[in-house]
Order: C-alpha cells, then structure tokens, then sequence
C-alpha cells in the first residue's frame, strides 16, 4: 500500500437515494416497548425467551473447541518469538533443537521463502511476515517455528533454538513515527512510516461553521491500544492428507469461508480442496477474524511433513502478538451556536497501526466506518482526518466486539458533547435532547454521508433516565457535595452502524460482504439450516432456529442449525461486527420464505385450491375464510418428498445470499452513577442502565446476555485494561496479571431495557445488538467519573481511568482524601 | 527428568498413567484422560477455565502438577451431572442464561460447586466473590449470578425434600 | 508455557524433607501450594532441578490456638483461614488478609507457609505476620528453630531461612485485651497485588496505644514495618492528629516502586490512606 | 527506568574505583557473577546468573567503560542478553572523597526487555534495586577485607623487605591511601587506556590475587546486611542504600520479575 492523500470517505457517494428508496417490509414502525411475539411456545419464534439449544453440550463439558482436536500421529508447533521490538536477524541456530528426540522439523522465514510463503496478505491489502527472513517489527513477532511430537517437547526446543539479534533502535510512538527518523518497513518502496491519509466530512462547510459558532471546545484524548482477550487463545489443527491432498484445517475462525479462499489464494492450494472446521469457539469479539502467521504456519507445516499439526497459542502469546484494538489518538472540536445547538465537528486522528496496516475492516474503509462520529445528534457540518502510521507494535485494528472503529467515534463524540454541555451549564441529558436527531428525520443522512434507517433517541434517554431516576440522582449529587461526597452521573446515547454491508460499498479483500442461508426441510418435518457466519457465543443455534421457525412454522427445536464447516455451510463473510443477524438471519428469513413460497404452491396441489385462495397462519397454509382446511408445513413437507405436484422438483429446500441495501442502525442511551473514594481515587459503579433498541427481537434472554457482556467489555476499557509497551516496545502487559479483565465483583449488577424501533430495511425489523453496549458503556462510564470531578476543574481523563488518575486529579484540586 | 505412576480418580473412576513430573494436572485431565471439558485459558492462574475440584476443593489445575494430585479424587465438569440428569448448577447456568460461548463454563460451574457445598445461601456479593477466580468475558456476570441462585434454591429445597 | 524437566520428590516427613533439602541444597526448591513458583517455572524464569514436594507430608497443616499463640501450619492453605471460626473471631487482622489474597480458587491451593517463605513483598502474609509480631519456626537437620518475623525478611525473595531449612510453622500471639488488628488492601482487581497494603495490630488502653505494629505490602523492597509510623502512636492517645500523623510516617518511611499499578507518589499516598484507615478500623475493633 | 543513587564506602577513594574498574573484584562481589573478561580497550564480556527468589536467569553481558576520567568517574554501558530478555543501560558512575571514605554516586537509564519485562514489569525496579544493594553491599564487603588485609600485609611488611620479588615491586604502604600514589609511581609503561584494568590488577599492590584470597558472602548473607542497613536507624537517610547502579546496578536490572 503506498501512502496517498487525500482520499475521501468512499462512503460520501451519495447513497440517500438509493437506501431511502429500499422497499420495507414491514413498514416502518414506531417505536414499542413490547417484543413482538407472533408464535405459540411450542413454535418459539421471534420473542420467546427460548432456551438455547447448543447449552447441553456446554454443561457438560462436551463443547469441542479446537484444541480439544486431538488426531493420530498429531504433532505440536510452538514458536520462537522475537525479544525486541525491532531488530535484524542475523543467524537462526536450530541445530541443538533438531537433535532433541521427538523434534521433527524447525520452520524459519528460509524455509518459507522456499515456497514463497514468507509474507502474506493482511485484510487491507497490505502485507506481513509470516516469519521474517530480515528482520523483526515487533516484540513478540514470530521467528521460526518447532514441530515435535509433543507439546513438552515443542516447548523444551524452543528454549534451545539459538537467534543472533542485531538490535535496531524502535519506534513506538505514533507521533514519532510521524518523523520518519526510524523506518519500520524498509520493504517498502516509499521509506516512511505513513500508511495512508483519508478525510470524510465537508471541510470548508465545517471551517464556516466553526468561524461562525459561539461556544467551542477542544479535547485531545487517546483510546488506548486493548486486546479482546477471549478466554480461549487461538489455535489450529491442520490435517493434510498425502493422499487425496486435501488440506482439512480446525480453526479458531470467526470467518472460515473468507479464510479458506485467503488460504487457497496464498497458497495456491485449490479452494475444493481446503476444509475449514471453525468449531466451537471459546469468544471471538474480532479477535480471530485476521489470519495470523501461526495459522499459516501450521497449516504449511502440516503440509510439508505430511502429518497433522496442533497449534494453540498460550495466553502470553496471544496477548503480546495477536491483534489489538482502538488505539487512536484523537483531536475533536465542537463547536455549537448561541442557542447550545451543535453547529460543526472537527476530528483530527492518528491511528496507530504498528507495523502493518491489518485493521480488519471493510476494504474501502481504511479507518473503517469512524465517519459515524456525529453520532446521534443532527448537525451539518463535519469533517474527519484520519492519519495511519507504522509503529513497532503488533499489527491489527480489530473490533473488540464493536463495527469497525464505531467505539472511538463514539467515545470521542459523547465525551465532546458532555464536555460542551457542562461548558453552557446546561443538564448533559437536556443538552442531548436538544441536539438529538429527531424521530421524524429518519431516515437520516449525516454530514458524514450515512443514511441512518430509523431510531427514537428521545424515547431511549427518557427511558433511561426515569429508570435510574435521573432528577433523584442529580439532587443527590448536589447534596453530596456539600458534604464533600463524590458521585457522578453520565449519560452515553450512542448510535451503532452494523450489518456490512451492502455489497456495493463493503467487501473484505474484494469478497463482497452479504452473508448467506441454506435451509432444507427433511420429510418429517425437521430442518437443517446452515449459515455462513460463525457463532463464538451468540447462541446462533438458537436464534437461527427462531427465525426458521418465525417464518416456516416448524418448532425451533426441530431446526438444526449448523455453521462453520466450509465444505457443507453456503459462504459468508463471517459473523463480527454485529453482522450476523442483519445479514445472515435476514438470509434465513428470506431462505424460510422461499421455502414458504414452494410451500405454498404443494398445499394448494394437496388442498386442491388456488394458491390465492391460501393464507399463512403461523405454521400452515389455510384456505382464506375455511381455517378448517389447511396443510401444516409438516404434512407439506411430507409431501415434497412423497406427493409433491406433478412437474415440480421434489424436496424443500431453499438457500439465500442477502445482500443488505444499507447497514442497520441500533442505538441506546445508558446513564452510568459513579461514586469516588476520595482517600484512594477508586471509582465503583454504582448503577448502570442501559435501554437498548436492536429494533425487533428474535430472542430477548439472548438479547439481554449480549448485552450484559458488551458492557462488562466496555467497563473494561473504561477503567481496567490498556496494552502499555515500554520504550523499547517490549509488552508490558503480557499476562492477565497485569492486562486486567474484569471479574464479577468488578463488574456490577446491569439493569438493561429496551425499546424497539425496527429496522425498515430488514426482513426481520432487527439491527444486531452484540456490540452496542461495548461501544456505548466506556463514555457512559467516562462522562460520569468526569462528572464527578468537573466542579474541581477536571474536563477529561483518557481511559482506563485508573484510580491513580483519578487520585491525580483529586490531588491537583487540593483534594486530601 | 522423572517419571512417575500416577493414580487419580476423577469422576469416580480411577486413572492410572505414567507421567514426566513436570505433567500439569490439566494436561493429565485433558491429554492423558481425555476429558476435555476442563479448558485452559490463561497459564497464570488468573481465568480459572481449568478449575476442577481437588478433594472437594476447587483449584486451578494448570498450576497443579499431576503427581501432587497423586491418590487425590478430582471433580471434573463431566462428572456433575448424574448420567442424564443435570446437576442444579448446570441447570440453573442452562435455564438462567449463564453461558455463551462456553469456554469458561466448566471452571465457573465447578466454582459455583464449591461455593455452595460452603455456604447452601449465599448472597449476591458472596456470588460474585466466590466466582472472582475466574473470568468469563461473554456474560457480563448476572446471569451467571442469577444461574448460581437458580442452583442454589434447588438445592435447597432438594435437600429439604430428602 | 510448559515448565522445564525436574526430579520429582514428595517425602512423607519433614525430616525426608530437610533431608533431600540438605542433599542437593541450591538445586532444589520446595513446592508448597506453587501458586507463585509454579506460573514462574511455567514461564522458564524459574527452573528447578529438584522439587521437593510438601503436600505428602501430614501434620503440617494445623491451625489451633495452643497456649498465648495461633498456630498455622505452614501448608495451611488460605480457605483454611476464612474457613476458620477461630481465626474469623479472635485474628480479625489475619481474616481480612485471608479474604483479600489472590482469588477464592487460589485460595485452595496457596499455603499461608508459601506466603511467608517466598518473602515476596508484595504477598500480603509478610505484612500481616510483621504487625502480628509472629514467629517464624523452622525445621533444618538440626533440628527445630525459631524466628523472630523481624529478623526474617532479608530483601526481595530473600529470607532468613538455612538453605537446608523448611518453614513448618507460624505462631502469631493471641489476641489480649484492648487488642485489635485490620488489613487494608488496595487493588485494581480481584487476583492483584496490592497498589499498597497495610496490616496493623495494636492495643489499646482506653483510649492510649499501649502498643501498635504496622506492616507494610508491596511498598518496599522487602516486607518492612512502618517503625516511625509506630512511633507515632505508642504511649499516646489515639485521635485524629496521632493517626494522621502516624499515616504521614508510613507514607514517608515506605519505599515503593513504580510500576503499572502506580508511580511512587501514589503509592506513598496511598500507603497514608491505608494506614489511617487500618488504624481506624484496628481501634474500633479494640474496643469489641 | 531511571536509576540512581549513592553509596558511601568504608574505604578510600583509590581503592573503591580500583574495585569498579577490575572485572574480577566485579564478578566476585556481584551476586551471579561469573568470569567477566577483558575484550578490548575497555570493554568486558560476561556472565551473570541472576537468582531473583525461584527465579534464575542467565544473561550474557557485554560492558564498555568510556569517558573515564581516574579516578573520579566514568560512563558504564551496558547490553546484556540472555533467554529471559535483554538489558541496555548507560550509567555514570562518580567517586567522591569523603575523609577514609568514598562516596559512590550513579545515574544512568536502565532499559530491560523481553520476557522479563512482559511477564514481570511488577518487579523490574524492585528487583534491580535488590541486586544492585547486594551488589554495592558485596563491593563493601570487599573493601573492607582488601583493607585488613593490606594493612596487615603493610604491618608485616614495612620493617622487614618483603621477601617476594612480586611484593618487591610495591612500595610499602601505610594507610589505605596508598594505592593512589602507589599507582603514580608505578613504572611507566602503566597507560591509561587498553590494559588500564589488568595492569592495575597485575601491578598494584592491593591486587595480588595470589596472597589476597576473597570468600564472598552468600547472597542471603548480603540480603541480611542489606535488610540490616535498611533497618539501621543509625544510618542517614541520603546515604542509605536507595538505589542501583554503576556496574552491578546496570548488571542488576537484568534480573526481574516474577509472578505469583
């Protein structure tokens, strides 16, 4: 990738038209408190809080995750990793390690530069080693790799491979790495560590409108580099058989259709003739999304010797290596007009990408879809820079459960609009009021050139703040600090953009980004329904089955639903960024619909009417007006294998390629109350509520479980976790020691709700909600630790906020404790 | 190096293997015996996906060597339900929503096991303190809590009942 | 993250134990619960040739009050102590530091023995037993020793111990009258060590500190008494001013080191903080 | 990570900086040390076994000594590597002269990395600190064996010439004082410069390896005197033993770490 500049937010083609025009069914709707629920019980579509069906398998500790892929003659890879953070290698000595027993082959960037296999692709087309035959770019980078017949044994070569370093001086931070004085890919044909620039926004509408505003404000903040840290690490059972040549790969895959053709692609391996068995996944959060080299090189391992070949990464590994999230350092100014109304955004960004750009986002959003930063208030003029540089750091970009860099747009906006509102004076709650995009403007285009589909933002916040009783608390902060009581309240109404996407404007490595269904109904009535995305938590087995069942009929217990395997499942891009049920669930929909359609067509055969004179009630075809005279979709599917009408193709089968016409757009408002420990600077979250609207639900206990876990991962960035390299770029943060994930006596008691404003463009009404409380809890939680604070003189502190900050600030206010 | 004999019963039934000493007890659980619903997660004794019962107390079993666990009886997550009837807990987790990817779900039930064969009522806090050795990072918690609540008033009224 | 090879020995005695110990000295290492040395040799930065295990050995695993003093065997494991009426009612310094090391499932498995032995500053034991003013026992091949808890924190992960000796017991005084203690930890999350903590036992006569020992956690490089803050309170009457001005000593006499959990500064507030909280609460619970 | 401090000597000037400036006293007194060797004009390879608690670690040490300015100061630049990580550091080390003692200050910039430093950032300062006391406590320790010795030797030898042609060449001495002028004297071959070390080794009187036999303390036995010295109230504050550095205390920061 060469450095260019500028390049406008390919987004900013005018898409309005054409999503404005996108025909809805249903039509849109107002907003609801009540989950629509259209099944009985025994049916458990769409709103049943229906048990899942993958639980009994988890119980019982009889989930199989990758490395519980135990095959004959297995052998075990484990790698040697680089000490410096920048270095060139000048010898690998693996002649001790070879002549340990059990130790079968050491693999180095020599070796894989023999079949060209040394750098590979990253998902924005840029490139990375896979093991280095010059030098090292980042602590931790893989150096050569050993194969052993034990995992013991592996481990003890590793300690004997002998690596001669030359150590090169790092560069580590990003603004310096802006001076180019340290050049970290000096493969490149342009020696500098910029990646690329990229603008969005109208830049002279925006400079106007500044010139011309009463109030502005300006803040730096950095969302710090964190790591989505699922509890299972990567890893990968690679299997290649001499003899058929097939090359059969377990692997901790968000993504495996994607990964399989990126395998092929680079391998030159034939696509039929790689597998990829993504099995159970012990959390993904975008975490395993990017192809990382101990893929690659346990699958070329595999392939060379013949044998399979474990590879799992330990947790040290996966925290110093694999790919971060965030990491954006960012510059905002609002600006807003005499009457406290917001005029004008301006953001100047530098992303650090480290040392190659292999962000995982779509391929024509460099910066992802960070542009949404005018977030959930009505504006017209915005403009975003977006600098990109090579530091000596692992590379990534990834989601940490989020769409995309949505989180720091959204962070960056609401903590500018707090700031703002507590610079007027005005209640941060009527300050969003006020500037909230209202619920008749939808759909919406922003200034940024998004089309938002639907939303209620008033009716969320309202509910939000009756729920936390939002006038109570704010009383009692007044009293509170009379008394020299420290408590906060802040408020977060973030606006998500999820379900890449439209196939026009979304694509990973020119794949474009629909996501895929195939569902058969056997003879008796029972289904099998496959996906191209790829559960590693969200309980698709369930929810699929619901929407089968919301559509066909059929009982969610008698929908099997199956993902992840390449050679049976339809392709799709995966499941990350919220995507699964705005693109794979409305493919079952319309799968399920197709399948009705044909459905329909073999009861007026058996019925002996007209297919106009049918009509669908919840899981059959009835004659209109004689409800008596019906076929259920059981007795039709009986019939499509055994008395389906002359000239029809037998069977009931359908399969489906959704295409979204536009990405959905869920929102929420959460109010966080904080109180602070003045003597330590310890924040506790006292209460959280959070109202989310993910528009109609397919499974409300699901729907809840995600969002209490999106926002115990947004609690965690808020206050806890932060990958912190020293200044030779060594990890300093390389076990759960030291990068702290919450635990349950850190992570309160949620209170959630909801309200439902479909979305008009989806088959279903749904938007997708995984990802909205990561995103939205981190400000929700900032704004009220600054709330807390800001009548000492604090405007903002960048997350985590440490009790050390904190006791910093209460310190500089004269603040004893 | 050394090599040992060593028994365990895990389960109820008795294993008896011949490992190098510096064998981790979860690689004995997983490796040498098969089961595999123990999980490894972190190496440092920080996530607790290992977590197994060791003479009734729970521990993390990568930070155990098998020859210490020598002739000791262990729980595993395979052993709590009773042929095809669920232990409480893996009900109330089942039925309270407490899991999503699973991954951490045996060592946090185990957990749960041992924190109400102590104390049959616990409170919310004692919930969430009890479980603070292991990190899930799907469930935010609650229904984790709320699924220990759910096993904990089953058990109760199971052993009132008896 | 596989540990290195070692010989292997579980001796069922302490005798066995002092014996392989005095055999191969510098090369061996006692595993007692291993929730420290384990991880270490996981990672290769510990590599022992020889182990010498303790959970065989029976009898060492007592918690009773015998005479004026508690006894703690040195592989009593933690849960023991949070399990323990006794300690929960009359030790009320040591039941808040049971409550608060590492996590419940550790908790299993460390030994308070391990604890003490590792001299880790950042344990919370080393505190505890300082302000306790325990005794520290100890079994080598000539037989069985005493430690005063003063004299057995050398530097960091440097104790007192014979290279050939093992740490059986630990006998911290009963509680007398006008007695109190508390331990107060501060830490980012579950599982961590102290950012600082402080342990303090005192007793009381009225409203007079007739005597006040005060350890320190994770501020040092060696477990260390806040002797100035100590100072401060002995013979004198407990007020707002004597407790402040005891946790200013604390803060300035602690010497930590900056790390990810805080720089110096803090840690040194935070020490002051903690020290006046624990006196506090110490105080109040003399009067119980 | 900043390091500094200062250390005050039992012993005079001349003989501490003779003590830093000879690899062998160096590896002697340095918990670890193993047979740090002459490379070049000023420069040393070695090797240091650090034992942090359970946690050993062997690190490959390459030192280079600049700027040095007899017998006041010089700059120590240290790179050591080994399996657990590496180590860079600079530091300056200065001698002072405080009556028959010697104030030692040091300041310099440690940097460690590798697994060390990822897996056990909690005790990289402390740990260096640890080492670098046990270092300076060691030195001392030397110091004050060399010193008894020597003037037991000076004693035994002033009325009566010393029978040995080796001790031949050594002016006798009468205070601990002596190696500095001892040095001026020495024949003029003595350079500064390439040899500076070995010379003093091989021609100075308080160098006579063969006679002067030096038993370092254990490592517990240093860490009683350092827990000693920190408890000491007697010592004053500014001269307590605060912080690492000049050769063991670069050395020293390798040695880190560790978990629970």
């Amino acid at each position: 990738m060469t450095y260019h500049r500028p390049d406008k937010d390919h987004h900013l083609e005018d898409r309005f038209e054409e999503h404005s025009a996108v025909p809805h069914d249903p039509p849109i709707e107002a907003t609801s408190d009540e989950v629509r629920v259209r099944t009985p019980d025994n049916i458990s579509g769409m709103g049943h809080r229906m048990k899942r069906k993958e639980d009994p398998r988890f119980i019982r500790g009889m989930g199989r995750y990758v490395d519980d892929v135990k095959l004959p003659d297995m052998l075990h890879m484990d790698i040697v990793r680089s000490p410096y953070a920048h270095a060139r290698i000048k010898e690998i000595d693996a002649s001790a390690a070879l002549e340990m027993p059990g130790v079968v082959a050491v693999i180095t960037g020599k070796d894989l530069e023999a079949h060209k296999l040394h750098w590979m692709p990253t998902l924005m087309n840029d490139t990375q080693m896979v093991l280095p035959t010059d030098k090292v770019v980042y602590y931790a980078q893989e150096v050569c790799a050993v194969i052993a017949t034990d995992r013991y044994i592996a481990a003890d070569a590793i300690e004997q491979i002998m690596v001669d370093y030359e150590p090169l001086d790092p560069v580590v931070d990003p603004f310096e790495a802006l001076e180019d004085k340290v050049i970290v890919r000096d493969d490149k044909e342009l020696k500098t560590n910029r990646i690329w620039h990229w603008e969005a926004g109208d830049k002279a509408a925006t400079d106007e409108a500044f010139k011309n505003a009463a109030h502005v404000v300006k803040q730096s903040m950095h969302i710090p580099r964190i790591h989505v840290s699922s509890i299972e690490t990567c890893g990968m059972v690679a299997n290649y058989n001499v003899a058929t040549e097939k090359m059969q790969l377990y692997m901790t895959s968000q993504a495996p259709h994607a990964h399989r053709t990126v395998f092929s692609m680079v391998s030159g391996i034939p696509e039929q003739k790689i597998q990829i068995i993504s099995p159970d996944i012990g959390g993904g959060f975008g975490g395993k999304v990017p192809v990382y080299p101990g893929y690659v090189i346990c699958a070329v391992a595999s392939l060379l010797i013949g044998k399979p070949v474990k590879w799992i990464e330990d947790r040290s590994e996966n925290l110093q290596a694999d790919s971060f999230a965030r990491d954006y350092h960012i510059t905002a100014e609002l600006a807003a007009d005499a009457d406290g109304k917001i005029v004008g955004l301006r953001v100047d960004t530098l992303a650090d990408n480290g040392c190659a750009d292999a962000a995982a986002n779509p391929s024509k959003f460099p910066a992802g879809l960070y542009s949404i930063c005018t977030g959930s208030y009505d504006f017209k003029a915005a403009h975003v820079n977006v600098d990109a540089v090579y530091t000596n750091k692992p590379p990534g970009g990834v989601a940490y459960r989020c769409s995309f860099r949505v989180t720091e747009a959204v962070h960056m906006i609401e903590r500018m609009v707090d700031i703002m509102a507590h610079d007027l004076k005005v209640d941060p709650a009527e300050f969003r009021k006020k500037n909230f995009i209202k619920a008749e403007d939808f759909p919406y285009k922003s200034p940024t050139g998004w089309v938002y589909d639907s939303g209620n933002y008033h009716a969320a916040l309202q509910k939000a703040l009756d729920q936390i009783d939002y006038d109570g608390l704010r009383k009692e902060q007044e009293e509170a600090r009379k008394q020299g009581r420290l408590m906060g309240i802040g408020i977060s109404s973030f606006t998500e953009v999820v379900g890449a996407g439209p196939s026009r404007d979304y694509d990973i490595l020119g794949i474009k980004m629909f996501d895929s269904a195939e569902i058969r109904i056997h003879p008796t009535g029972k289904a099998i329904a496959r996906f191209g995305t790829k559960s590693q938590g969200q309980g698709h087995e369930t929810t699929y089955a619901q929407i089968v069942a919301e559509e066909l009929g059929l009982p969610a217990s008698d929908v099997e639903v199956e993902e992840g395997d390449t050679d049976t499942a339809p392709y799709g891009l995966g499941t990350y960024a919220s995507r699964s049920t705005p693109t794979a669930g409305a493919a079952g929909a319309l799968a399920a619909r197709k399948i009705r359609a044909k459905a329909k067509k073999i009861a007026a055969y058996l019925l002996e009417v007209g297919e106009d004179d049918l009509e669908w009630n919840t899981d059959r075809f009835q004659v209109k007006g004689s409800p008596d005279q019906s076929k259920t979709i059981q007795e039709i599917a009986f019939a499509a294998y055994t008395n389906h009408p002359p000239g029809m193709e037998a069977g009931l089968e359908a399969i489906d390629y959704y295409d979204p016409p536009n990405l959905t757009f869920p929102f929420g408002s959460y109010v966080c109350v904080v109180d602070i420990d003045t003597g330590t600077g310890m924040i506790k979250v006292r209460r959280f509520v959070a109202i989310d609207d993910c528009g109609h639900i397919i499974n409300p206990m699901i729907v809840e479980g995600q969002v209490h876990g999106g926002l115990t991962m947004g609690l965690a960035p808020a206050l806890f976790e932060q990958i912190v390299y020293d200044e030779n770029g060594t990890c300093l943060t390389g076990t759960f020691s030291d990068y702290l994930l919450p635990t349950a006596v850190e992570s309160p008691k949620w209170e959630t709700g909801h309200t439902i404003t479909p979305s008009p463009h989806h088959p279903l009404g749904a938007k997708g909600v995984g990802e909205s409380p990561t995103v939205g809890a981190p400000p929700a939680i900032a704004n009220a630790v600054v709330d807390a604070l800001w009548h000492l003189g604090v405007r903002h502190l960048d997350i985590p906020i440490t009790p050390q900050k904190v006791w910093k600030a209460l310190r500089d206010a004269g603040i004893q404790g | 190096m050394s090599r040992h004999q060593v028994s365990i019963t895990i389960n109820g039934k008795a294993y008896t293997r011949e490992v190098d000493a510096r064998t981790l007890l979860v690689h004995f659980i997983r490796e040498e015996v098969g089961l595999t619903g123990t999980h490894i997660g972190c190496d440092t004794t920080s996530c607790g996906a290992c977590t197994v019962l060791l003479d009734g107390k729970s521990v993390k079993s990568c930070t155990v060597f098998a020859v210490t666990a020598n002739g000791k009886e262990l729980l595993t997550v395979e052993g709590l339900a009773q042929g095809k009837e669920l232990h409480p807990i893996q009900e109330g987790f089942w039925e309270k929503h407490g899991l999503q990817c699973g991954y951490c779900t045996p060592g946090m039930m185990i957990s749960a096991k041992h924190l109400l064969d102590r104390n049959a009522n616990p409170t919310e806090a004692q919930i969430r303190e009890g479980l603070s050795g292991n990190l899930c990072r799907c469930t935010g918690y609650n229904n984790i809590v709320e699924a220990v609540q759910y096993a904990a008033e089953k058990m109760r009224s199971d052993s009132g009942a008896e | 993250m596989i540990p290195g090879e070692f010989e292997y020995h579980a001796p069922s005695s302490v005798q066995d134990a002092v014996a392989l110990l005095a055999k191969h000295r510098d090369e061996a290492k006692i595993l007692a619960g291993g929730q420290s040395l384990i991880p270490a040799m996981r990672f290769r930065l510990a590599a022992p040739e020889i182990l010498i295990d303790l959970n065989g050995i029976g009898g060492l695993d007592q918690l009773e009050e015998q005479g004026s003093e508690l006894c703690i065997g040195a592989m009593t494991r933690e849960s023991a102590l949070e399990e323990s009426d006794l300690v929960q009612k009359r030790y009320p310094l040591l039941a808040d530091a049971a409550a608060v090391i590492a996590d419940p499932v550790v908790r299993n498995m460390a030994t308070v023995g391990g604890n003490v032995a590792h001299a880790d500053p950042a344990n919370d034991h080393p505190a505890v037993m300082l302000a306790y003013g325990a005794t520290v026992y100890a079994e080598g091949p000539k037989g069985k020793r005493s430690i005063a808890i003063d004299d057995f924190f050398l530097d960091l992960f440097e104790n007192a111990l014979e290279i050939d000796e093992i740490l059986t017991e630990l006998r911290i005084p009963a509680p007398t009258k006008g007695s109190g203690g508390a331990y107060m930890k501060l830490e980012r999350k579950v599982g961590d060590y102290a950012i600082s903590g402080v342990a303090v036992q005192l007793v009381m006569d009225g409203s007079t500190c007739k005597d006040v020992r005060i350890g320190l956690t994770n501020v040092s490089p060696a477990p260390m008494r806040a002797k100035n803050a100590e100072q401060e309170l002995i013979g004198k009457a407990v007020d707002a001013a004597a407790i402040a001005a005891a946790a200013k000593a604390a803060a300035g006499e602690c010497d930590p080191s900056a790390d990810l959990r805080g720089g110096v500064d803090y840690k040194r507030d935070m020490t002051r903080v903690l020290t006046e909280r624990a006196l506090v609460r110490a105080v109040e619970r003399s009067k119980e | 990570m900043d390091i500094g401090g200062e250390y005050l000597f039992d012993a005079p000037q001349q003989y501490v900086w003779d003590a830093l400036r000879d690899p062998k006293v160096l590896t002697t007194v340095m918990p670890g040390g193993e047979g740090f060797e002459e490379t070049g004009s000023n420069e040393y390879v070695g090797i240091l076994n650090i034992k942090v608690g359970p946690v050993r670690g062997k690190f490959k040490g390459e030192i280079k000594l600049q700027d040095i300015q007899e017998p006041d100061s010089y700059t120590m630049v240290v790179d050591g590597k080994g399996a657990p990580g590496f180590v860079k550091a600079t530091g300056n080390v200065k001698l002072e002269a405080r009556d028959r003692q010697t104030l030692l200050q040091y300041s310099g910039k440690a940097q460690v990395g590798g697994k060390i430093a990822s897996v056990g950032q909690r005790l990289m300062d402390t740990s260096a600190r640890s080492i670098i006391r046990q270092s300076l406590e060691g030195l001392n320790d030397y110091l004050q064996k060399k010193l008894a010795y020597d003037s037991e030797q000076s004693a035994a030898a002033a009325p009566p010439q010393a029978a040995s042609e080796a001790e031949a060449k050594a002016p006798p001495e009468t205070e601990a004082k002596a190696p500095a002028t001892e040095d001026a004297a020495a024949p003029a071959s003595a350079q500064r410069g390439a040899a500076d070390a070995k010379d003093a080794a091989e021609k100075a009187p308080e160098a006579k390896p063969a006679d002067f036999q030096y038993t370092p303390p254990s490592q517990a036995e240093l860490a009683r005197r350092v827990a000693q010295d920190v408890a000491a109230e007697m010592i004053p504050k500014p001269v307590r033993i605060t912080l690492l550095i000049g050769f063991g205390a670069v050395l020293g920061a390798l040695a880190c770490w560790l978990l629970r």
